[in-house]
């Protein structure tokens, strides 16, 4: 299957030999390569750059989980030896950094991408090459956060880079400096995906999809691409401010200027708090879709747990002081903020209920999608009744900083997060390669995911309740306590978590080495799914639906099979994956025309990290980054985003669409 | 069915373990569960119910998923209805949690305000924080006996039954004050001042921690609160009131006092100490050091700790025999400050040898480029084993 | 197409660019061996353009129909551009440096243009498909510096005029040259069957008239009034004493605006000075506050007339003998008025002979002591 | 446009809102945006009357000039909303001539922005010189390079319109180029107000 279908030539009179663009432009011809490296560098296919989302987003995965045993190697004993103080506060600073930017939200990112076209019943994105763009400016990005542990230290300052710690005086080194302009480029990632995700849903719905039709993942995570929109540039503005401070000698942060330094701490927790349901939610839309599937049930109260993940994307911009409880903000702000806080556990409950509720009466199969999905709801209630115990001000006076933060955020965005993404592996990867997971592995790794994360986080809370203060590159049996179940017992407890955690995860990509060796291939529609992506062939075809499939019901693809009796009013299977895959087939539409790959979405992202070493080494080579992206920009609007029909070779005859200065 | 058997029991691991182990480590010095003043003790009353209702929310959760996990599963049951759910239940469901959280709001509400309330307060102290030590000094309040500026560092020396206010500041970066047993934590931000209450119901010494990451050594920057009752408060202000005395002639600890004046006074102060001229020896820290000052040391041997409360000035035992002083006697105990006897030599020389080694610091001369050659923290003197003799000695007269 | 020659010659173009550029990251100041590959660049990127522009013996070029020379050749621009540019090099050379800059702008452009019209004017027989294809490969590397020269005359030459002005003339003139933009607009869309020449020429006009205004007023200089500000630095100095400065303390703003918690509130009610410390009920005549810290007070004006709050906190030898009393101030505020002194001591009281405080110039005997411990 | 990965048939301009990805896009673009300047201006308003040792706002600013020259920007919007509608019309005369006034209004308006600094910056307000003149030259700069980005863009759009002859929907290019305009200067309304006729 060609990207570029071309219709078929018609009766096409003989035209005379035009000159051929493959030889005119030489390497410098648009790249239409459909198989080997270029076809996966210059794709702008959704569904591959989805694909390659996830790998990157996995290869930091593993690079954070190693800069997590190293932190946990150092804590298990006192006065720990196995990292420098100063070698420490640069690992937890990245393993935060990495966890949040550029794993969770990229491995969202890579699940957005993929599935939310093929669940809305689109041929792609709205703006391809936008998407590509994106894509390699989050490798840009990462590539520039994680340099400067080769160039002199990384940055050093916690994930949240509290101002004045991070000035040119207390972080000399270019750590803090990579970390901002790298975290710079990865927003600019996110923000053009965040555009080009609405618009997609917003207008490109297959036909008769309402909003209320749509599968709640593609739903949730519409909520979460506007919470990156507006919560991308406030971020945006904190990091500009802490480059020129750091580069061009601004002072915004600097107090002997008469700098406010909590400044920054409003700026990052405007940002930070979305960004916790930026992680969270993309696996909350994931396991709506797993637990209905294993359940044979409908999500529980569809419409209230989209208008809740809506309430929490609302309310979420309210709340972002409760990060501040113990700055000194005054008892006005303290008090608006906490009773704020408590309000968004309430639609936070509401999805409990929900997912527990479709579980009720169901007919449950529990495969390790499943098994993970279960995970989630456990685990999550877990860290959100934790969350609800420092909504509380005044005993957040006492959690704040401890470990207790440490083991509520974890059971949030490891037993919330990260499980959904696992669920969301073992559940979509034979759509995404047509090819099943080893369920047996599958489950053996939920199991030891589940023992390590619980013994080594929940220790976690004893830590911090009995006073352990987090970003501690040491700790002290002086303050460890008495008995035998002391501080010292639970820091060794909870390293040796980490290592049985360190080792599911080892399951999972050892799951994928043998799934990818293996010749098996999966069936059609192994789960009896009930959405449109599972509409098409597994992988989905370039254009992945040959005919665009009109929407009548939430769950269209359930209700194409299954009808119910109207004696019995029982469920009854009336068609099956393969019935409907054949019939789209054979009514497959004409002429599809999808959009080419190109060069400029990578050269774009190529010039941004230049502009970055450039800002911290040299403003000439900044310069040369800054032509790089002009030129991309210009080369980019004056391409057409399909081909025209010279650019074929041979050189085609068809009616290419080329338009004047297309923006995706 | 033991898989949800197992799942259940997974599950519940963590908010359980909260529920029944906090409690099985005894007398961990931060324990914020052990309140020993009005403040905390505010906060302890509100916190212990919200985490025992959260505790019975989370059981009735895991119960509700296990049940259904346990109940439901296939066993070849007939496809179920395709409902869509029952709004009635859903509603119900988002009020319950609204009303109880609401209950809980009431109660927090209150304690905001109790905990924010300056005007009641009837002895102030100005705290400072500094990578990686605190300061204190207590401002002139002559119903205390404090007829000059009193200031030391690493132990806050507070009276019994007293509402102190804490007047936190900070010189470089942001700080935070914790005393668990006392009150929450409150940041020390710079170019602010905020404040915190904090009241201890009975003598004894209070452990703390820095709790806002602040650089290289936030894990070592540590802190005390010593409570006294009245009386011996008053004797510890008017023995910090007095000026050093020069050793005597012909002691070892004469020849340290020379040490110091070569090398210690750039940094650290003691007040009453003369150079050979007969002049005053003023310390000018804030020529060798970014942020500004360094401890005083003035009355070094009334504190148990040095070098920001990281290490003790007090051998192990002696340092149990004060710890663990009953009521009574303790005031006795901490009064009599560091004797000879108890002086912990190994890490004081320790640390005069080479205190970057012991404590991170920047410290490093070829590394001050940002901070005009400033150092954070103390540098390597490259004191011979002669010298930090004499220093001991000397210091040791500092009571 | 390319040529294998002349793919080898962009291939070690591009190569010694980017040795170039890493050079000079890492290589600080090293100016003779940045020149040393910049030439070595320049000369291969020469001889690629002559392959390109030559096809070197490439017999494949073209299609077979009509070979590639065979397309007359339209006029071009560049050559002279291109030695426009080495003229200007040469005279910036003894000149100015920006001459120099613009000769070599000018040679580069020149040079990009010539080889990439030279190359697709003999890639077919069809006229139209080699524009087309020259468009694809320069439009975007002309359009963006087009656009950016265009907009980057207007707006140097514009402020330079302004600067050169007196502020009243500026802005008038500012009207006027906006009215005329717009009434320019107004004049071509009413007048649809103008001429094209009329309408370039004036065109030329407005935009040599504009550089030319720049030119002229980048070399009349700045105004007078811009050249004094500059060198007395009009609002660096505070003045502590009686006096009203003549710029610090003009147009001041009383306000407090900082939100952060002084450290204490001075007032000066009906001739008295008094102080009262956070956290103290007391008024007092004695403030703690720590050495070496960024300090806040906040100073309020209870007393009929303008008064300023003046701090004086040590004396200071600037040179060998020649000692300096430190003083810091709020600037001259009205009755009712507030405003914050933010002020930082480095020696403790004990340094200083003279006792710390806080005064009102021009009152006698009424002070706050500032006790550093 | 761009979606042409919708079914060709429809030839891409069916979506489910009515709106146009491209439109669509830019909104959201903006709407993005007015969190960016909020952030800098909230920075502005919380550092303006921290001045240190520097000029106040009142010392430097010189009202009468930046009321000319934000009519100015004004005026640009007016022109803009000319050379739409000539696109609309298909009229590539019009059009042309009306993104060229509009970019050398803009022009001037940035012209008139590089004076001030310039004269700001002889009268003692650097960028370093305190948090005041910091936050003041970061908003009105980045304002400025977005003002400049926009110029850019229509005298692109001119050479574009003049050199390729490609058939498309022109008009919708110069009505999102339009969108960003009128943006940027509503955008200088708020700061003007803000900045410059509220006393701090």
């Amino acid at each position: 299957m060609a990207i570029i279908e071309q219709p078929a030539p018609v009766g096409a009179p003989a035209l005379p030999a035009a000159p051929t663009p493959t030889r005119t432009y030489g390497a410098l011809r648009r790249p239409v390569a459909t198989t080997g490296w270029k076809s996966w560098v210059f794709t702008v296919d959704h569904k591959k750059l989805g694909i390659m989302y996830g790998v990157v987003a996995m290869f930091f995965f593993i690079v954070g989980g190693i800069e997590a045993l190293l932190i946990r190697l150092q804590l298990a004993a006192p006065n720990g030896k196995v990292l420098s103080a100063d070698v420490y506060n640069q690992m937890f600073t990245m393993h935060a950094t990495t966890m949040v930017f550029l794993f969770v939200m990229p491995m969202a990112a890579a699940f957005a991408n993929y599935f939310i076209p093929l669940q809305i019943g689109a041929r792609d994105v709205a703006f391809p090459r936008i998407n590509a763009f994106g894509f390699w400016t989050l490798v840009g990005g990462g590539i520039i956060v994680n340099l400067s542990w080769f160039l002199g230290g990384a940055a050093d300052g916690g994930w949240f880079m509290y101002a004045p710690n991070s000035g040119p005086v207390f972080s000399p080194s270019h750590g803090v400096d990579f970390w901002a302009l790298g975290l710079q480029i990865t927003g600019i990632a996110s923000l053009t995906g965040a555009i080009n995700l609405i618009v997609t849903v917003l207008n490109m719905r297959a036909p008769g999809m309402s909003l209320m039709k749509m599968p709640v993942f593609t739903w949730l995570q519409l909520v979460v691409q506007f919470l990156l929109l507006f919560a991308i540039p406030v971020i945006t503005v904190a990091l500009f401010l802490l480059s020129f401070q750091r580069n061009f000698g601004a002072t915004f942060f600097d107090v002997s200027a008469g700098a406010d330094p909590l400044l920054w701490q409003h700026l990052f927790w405007i940002f930070g708090h979305p960004e916790v349901y930026v992680l969270i939610l993309p696996s909350f839309g994931i396991i709506s879709e797993v637990l209905p599937v294993f359940s044979k049930k409908p999500l529980f109260g569809y419409p209230f747990v989209v208008f809740s993940g809506a309430a929490i994307g609302f309310v979420g911009w309210g709340v972002w002081a409760h990060h501040m409880f113990a700055s000194g903000l005054g008892p006005v702000s303290v008090a608006v903020f906490s009773i704020a806080t408590m309000a968004i556990a309430i639609p936070t409950g509401v999805k409990i209920v929900n997912w527990t509720m479709t579980l009720w009466g169901g007919k449950l199969r529990f495969t390790a999608a499943m098994h993970f999905a279960v995970g989630l709801i456990v685990l999550f209630t877990i860290g959100g009744l934790s969350g609800v115990t420092h909504s509380v001000a005044p005993s957040d006076t006492q959690q704040t900083d401890t470990y207790y933060i440490v083991a509520h955020f974890h059971y949030v965005l490891f037993g919330g997060a990260i499980f959904g993404l696992f669920a969301g592996f073992y559940y979509w990867w034979p759509k995404m390669f047509g090819k099943q997971l080893n369920e047996r592995l599958g489950k053996a790794n939920f199991w030891f995911m589940v023992i390590g994360m619980n013994l080594t986080f929940g220790p976690m809370h004893m830590i911090g309740l009995q006073g352990q203060p987090r970003r501690m590159y040491v700790w002290t049996e002086a303050r460890a306590g008495e008995g035998f179940f002391n501080i010292a017992f639970w820091n060794m407890v909870a390293s040796i978590g980490a290592f049985i955690l360190a080792f599911g995860v080892l399951l999972f990509l050892i799951n994928v080495f043998k799934t990818t060796r293996s010749k098996e291939v999966a069936p059609l529609d192994p789960w009896d799914a009930r959405t449109l992506e599972w509409m098409t062939t597994s992988p989905p075809k370039e254009h992945n639906f040959d005919a665009i499939p009109t929407v009548h019901h939430l769950d269209e693809f359930f209700h194409r099979k299954y009808e119910q009796d109207p004696n019995t009013h029982e469920m009854k299977q009336v068609a099956t994956a393969e019935d409907i895959l054949r019939e789209q087939e054979a009514n497959a539409d004409k002429h599809i025309h999808m959009p080419s790959p190109s060069y400029w979405p990578i050269v774009l992202a190529g010039g941004l990290p230049v502009i970055a070493l450039g800002i911290i080494y040299s403003i000439p080579v900044a310069i040369v980054g800054a032509a790089i992206v002009v030129l991309a920009l210009f080369g980019w609007s004056l391409e057409p985003s399909t081909a025209p029909d010279s650019d074929f070779d041979p050189p085609a005859s068809g009616d290419g669409t080329k338009e004047l200065a297309p923006l995706g | 069915m033991p898989t949800s058997v197992r799942r259940f029991v997974a599950g519940a691991a963590g908010l359980s373990a909260v529920a029944l182990l906090a409690g099985c480590a005894k007398n961990a010095p931060q324990d914020t569960w052990q309140p020993k003043g009005p403040n905390a003790q505010k906060i302890d009353d509100l916190q212990k119910p919200v985490f025992a209702i959260a505790g019975i929310v989370g059981l009735i959760v895991f119960a509700a998923v296990a049940y259904a996990v346990f109940r439901f599963k296939d066993r070849g049951q007939p496809i179920p209805e395709q409902t869509h759910g029952k709004p009635v239940l859903e509603i119900g469901m988002t009020i319950l949690p609204a009303l109880l959280l609401a209950g809980i709001g009431v109660f927090t509400f209150r304690t905001i305000f109790d905990l924010a309330k300056t005007d009641d307060t009837e002895m102030v102290i100005n705290v400072t924080g500094q990578q990686w030590w605190w300061e204190y000094d207590y401002p002139v309040q002559t119903d205390y006996g404090i007829t000059n500026p009193i200031i030391t560092s690493g132990q806050l020396v507070i009276p019994t039954g007293t509402k102190v206010l804490l007047r936190e500041t900070s010189r470089d970066v942001i700080h935070s004050y914790w005393i668990p047993a006392l009150n929450g934590k409150r940041d020390a931000v710079p170019g602010r001042v905020h404040y915190l209450r904090l009241e201890a119901d009975k003598p004894g010494i209070y452990a703390g921690q820095c709790t806002e990451f602040c650089g290289l050594s936030h894990a070592v920057m540590r802190m005390e609160a010593v409570a006294l009752d009245k009386a011996d408060f008053a004797a510890w202000v008017k023995g910090q009131l007095e000026l050093a005395d020069s050793p005597a002639e012909g002691t070892l600890a004469k020849e340290g006092e020379s040490v110091f004046l070569n090398q210690c006074v750039r940094c650290h102060q003691v007040n009453g100490l003369k150079k050979a001229d007969g002049s005053p020896a003023i310390a000018a820290p804030e020529e060798n050091v970014w942020s500004g000052a360094a401890p005083n040391l003035t009355h070094l041997m009334t504190r148990n700790t040095f070098a920001g409360a990281s290490w003790d000035l007090l051998t192990k035992e002696c340092r149990k025999d004060v710890w663990e002083a009953p009521g009574g006697e303790f005031g006795k105990k901490y009064l009599a400050g560091v004797t000879e006897e108890c002086l912990n030599q190994t890490d004081l020389r320790r640390w005069l040898r080479n205190a970057p080694a012991m404590k991170p610091m920047y410290a490093d001369p070829t590394k001050l480029g940002p901070t005009d050659g400033k150092y954070r923290g103390m540098p390597n003197l490259g004191l011979s084993e002669d010298d930090i003799d004499k220093l001991v000695a000397y210091l040791a007269t500092l009571k | 197409m390319f040529t294998n020659g002349s793919k080898y010659f962009i291939g070690v173009t591009g190569f010694s660019a980017v040795v170039l550029v890493i050079y000079v990251v890492l290589v600080d100041g090293a100016v003779g061996g940045a020149v040393a590959l910049a030439s070595i660049m320049l000369a291969v990127g020469l001889l690629a353009g002559l392959a390109l522009f030559n096809r070197d013996g490439d017999v494949e070029v073209g299609d077979a129909a009509a070979p590639a020379n065979a397309v007359p050749v339209g006029s071009s621009l560049w050559p002279l551009v291109t030695t426009l540019g080495i003229v200007a090099m040469g005279v910036g050379l003894i000149t100015h440096e920006i001459v120099f800059l613009l000769g070599l702008t000018a040679l580069v452009a020149g040079f990009v243009e010539w080889v990439i019209q030279g190359w697709s004017e003999s890639a077919s027989s069809d006229r139209r498909f080699n524009n087309a294809a020259r468009g694809r490969l320069i439009h975007p590397l002309e359009f963006p510096v087009i656009a950016t020269v265009g907009a980057g005359v207007i707006v140097v030459s514009f402020s330079r005029i302004m600067l050169a002005i007196s502020k009243t003339t500026g802005a008038v003139l500012f009207t006027i040259v906006g009215a005329l933009v717009l009434a320019g607009g107004v004049f071509f869309a009413v007048r649809p069957n103008l001429k094209k020449s009329v309408a370039v020429g004036l065109c030329v006009i407005g935009a040599v008239g504009v550089v030319a205004g720049g030119i002229a007023g980048a070399s009349v200089g700045k105004r007078d009034q811009l050249v004094e500000a500059n060198e007395e630095d009009h609002f660096a100095h505070k003045e502590c004493g009686e006096e009203k400065s003549k710029y610090f303390d003009f147009n001041s703003e009383a306000k407090v605006s900082m939100r952060s918690n002084p450290m204490a509130t001075i007032e000066f009610v009906d001739g008295k000075l008094q102080a009262r410390e956070l956290g103290l009920k007391k008024l007092t005549d004695r403030i703690t506050v720590q050495k070496s810290n960024n300090i806040s007070v906040i100073f309020r004006n209870k007393t009929e007339g303008e008064y300023r709050l003046t701090l004086f906190y040590g004396e200071k030898e600037v040179q060998e003998g020649v000692v300096e009393e430190l003083h810091n101030c709020t600037q001259m505020i009205e009755s009712g008025e507030e405003q914050l002194l933010t002020f930082r001591i480095d020696r403790p009281s004990i340094a200083s002979e003279k006792p710390y405080k806080f005064y009102v110039p021009g009152v006698e005997d009424q002070s706050i002591e500032v006790v550093v411990p | 446009m761009a979606d042409t990965a919708v079914h060709h048939a429809e030839h891409g301009h069916h979506t489910s809102t009515g709106l146009s990805n491209n439109k669509l896009g830019m909104w959201l673009f903006l709407g993005s945006e007015c969190l960016l300047f909020g952030g800098l201006i909230s920075t502005y308003m919380i550092y303006r009357g921290r001045v240190g040792e520097g000029p106040r706002p009142g010392n430097v600013f010189d009202i009468p000039f930046t009321s000319v020259s934000s009519f100015v920007l004004l005026m640009s919007s007016l022109t803009m909303v000319l050379a739409v509608a000539a696109a609309q019309k298909r009229d590539d005369r019009g059009t042309t001539l009306w993104l060229t006034v509009t970019g050398l209004l803009g022009a001037t308006f940035v012209g008139g922005q590089m004076y001030e600094f310039t004269a700001m910056y002889n009268e003692g307000l650097g960028y370093t010189t305190s948090l005041f003149g910091s936050a003041f030259y970061t908003l009105t700069g980045f304002h400025g390079v977005h003002v400049t980005v926009g110029i850019i863009m229509l005298f692109s759009l001119v050479a574009i319109i003049k050199r390729s002859n490609v058939p498309g929907d022109k008009a919708e290019v110069v009505e999102l180029v339009g969108l960003y305009w009128h943006f940027v200067d509503i955008v200088w309304i708020i700061i003007f107000t803000l900045v410059y006729l509220i006393p701090a």
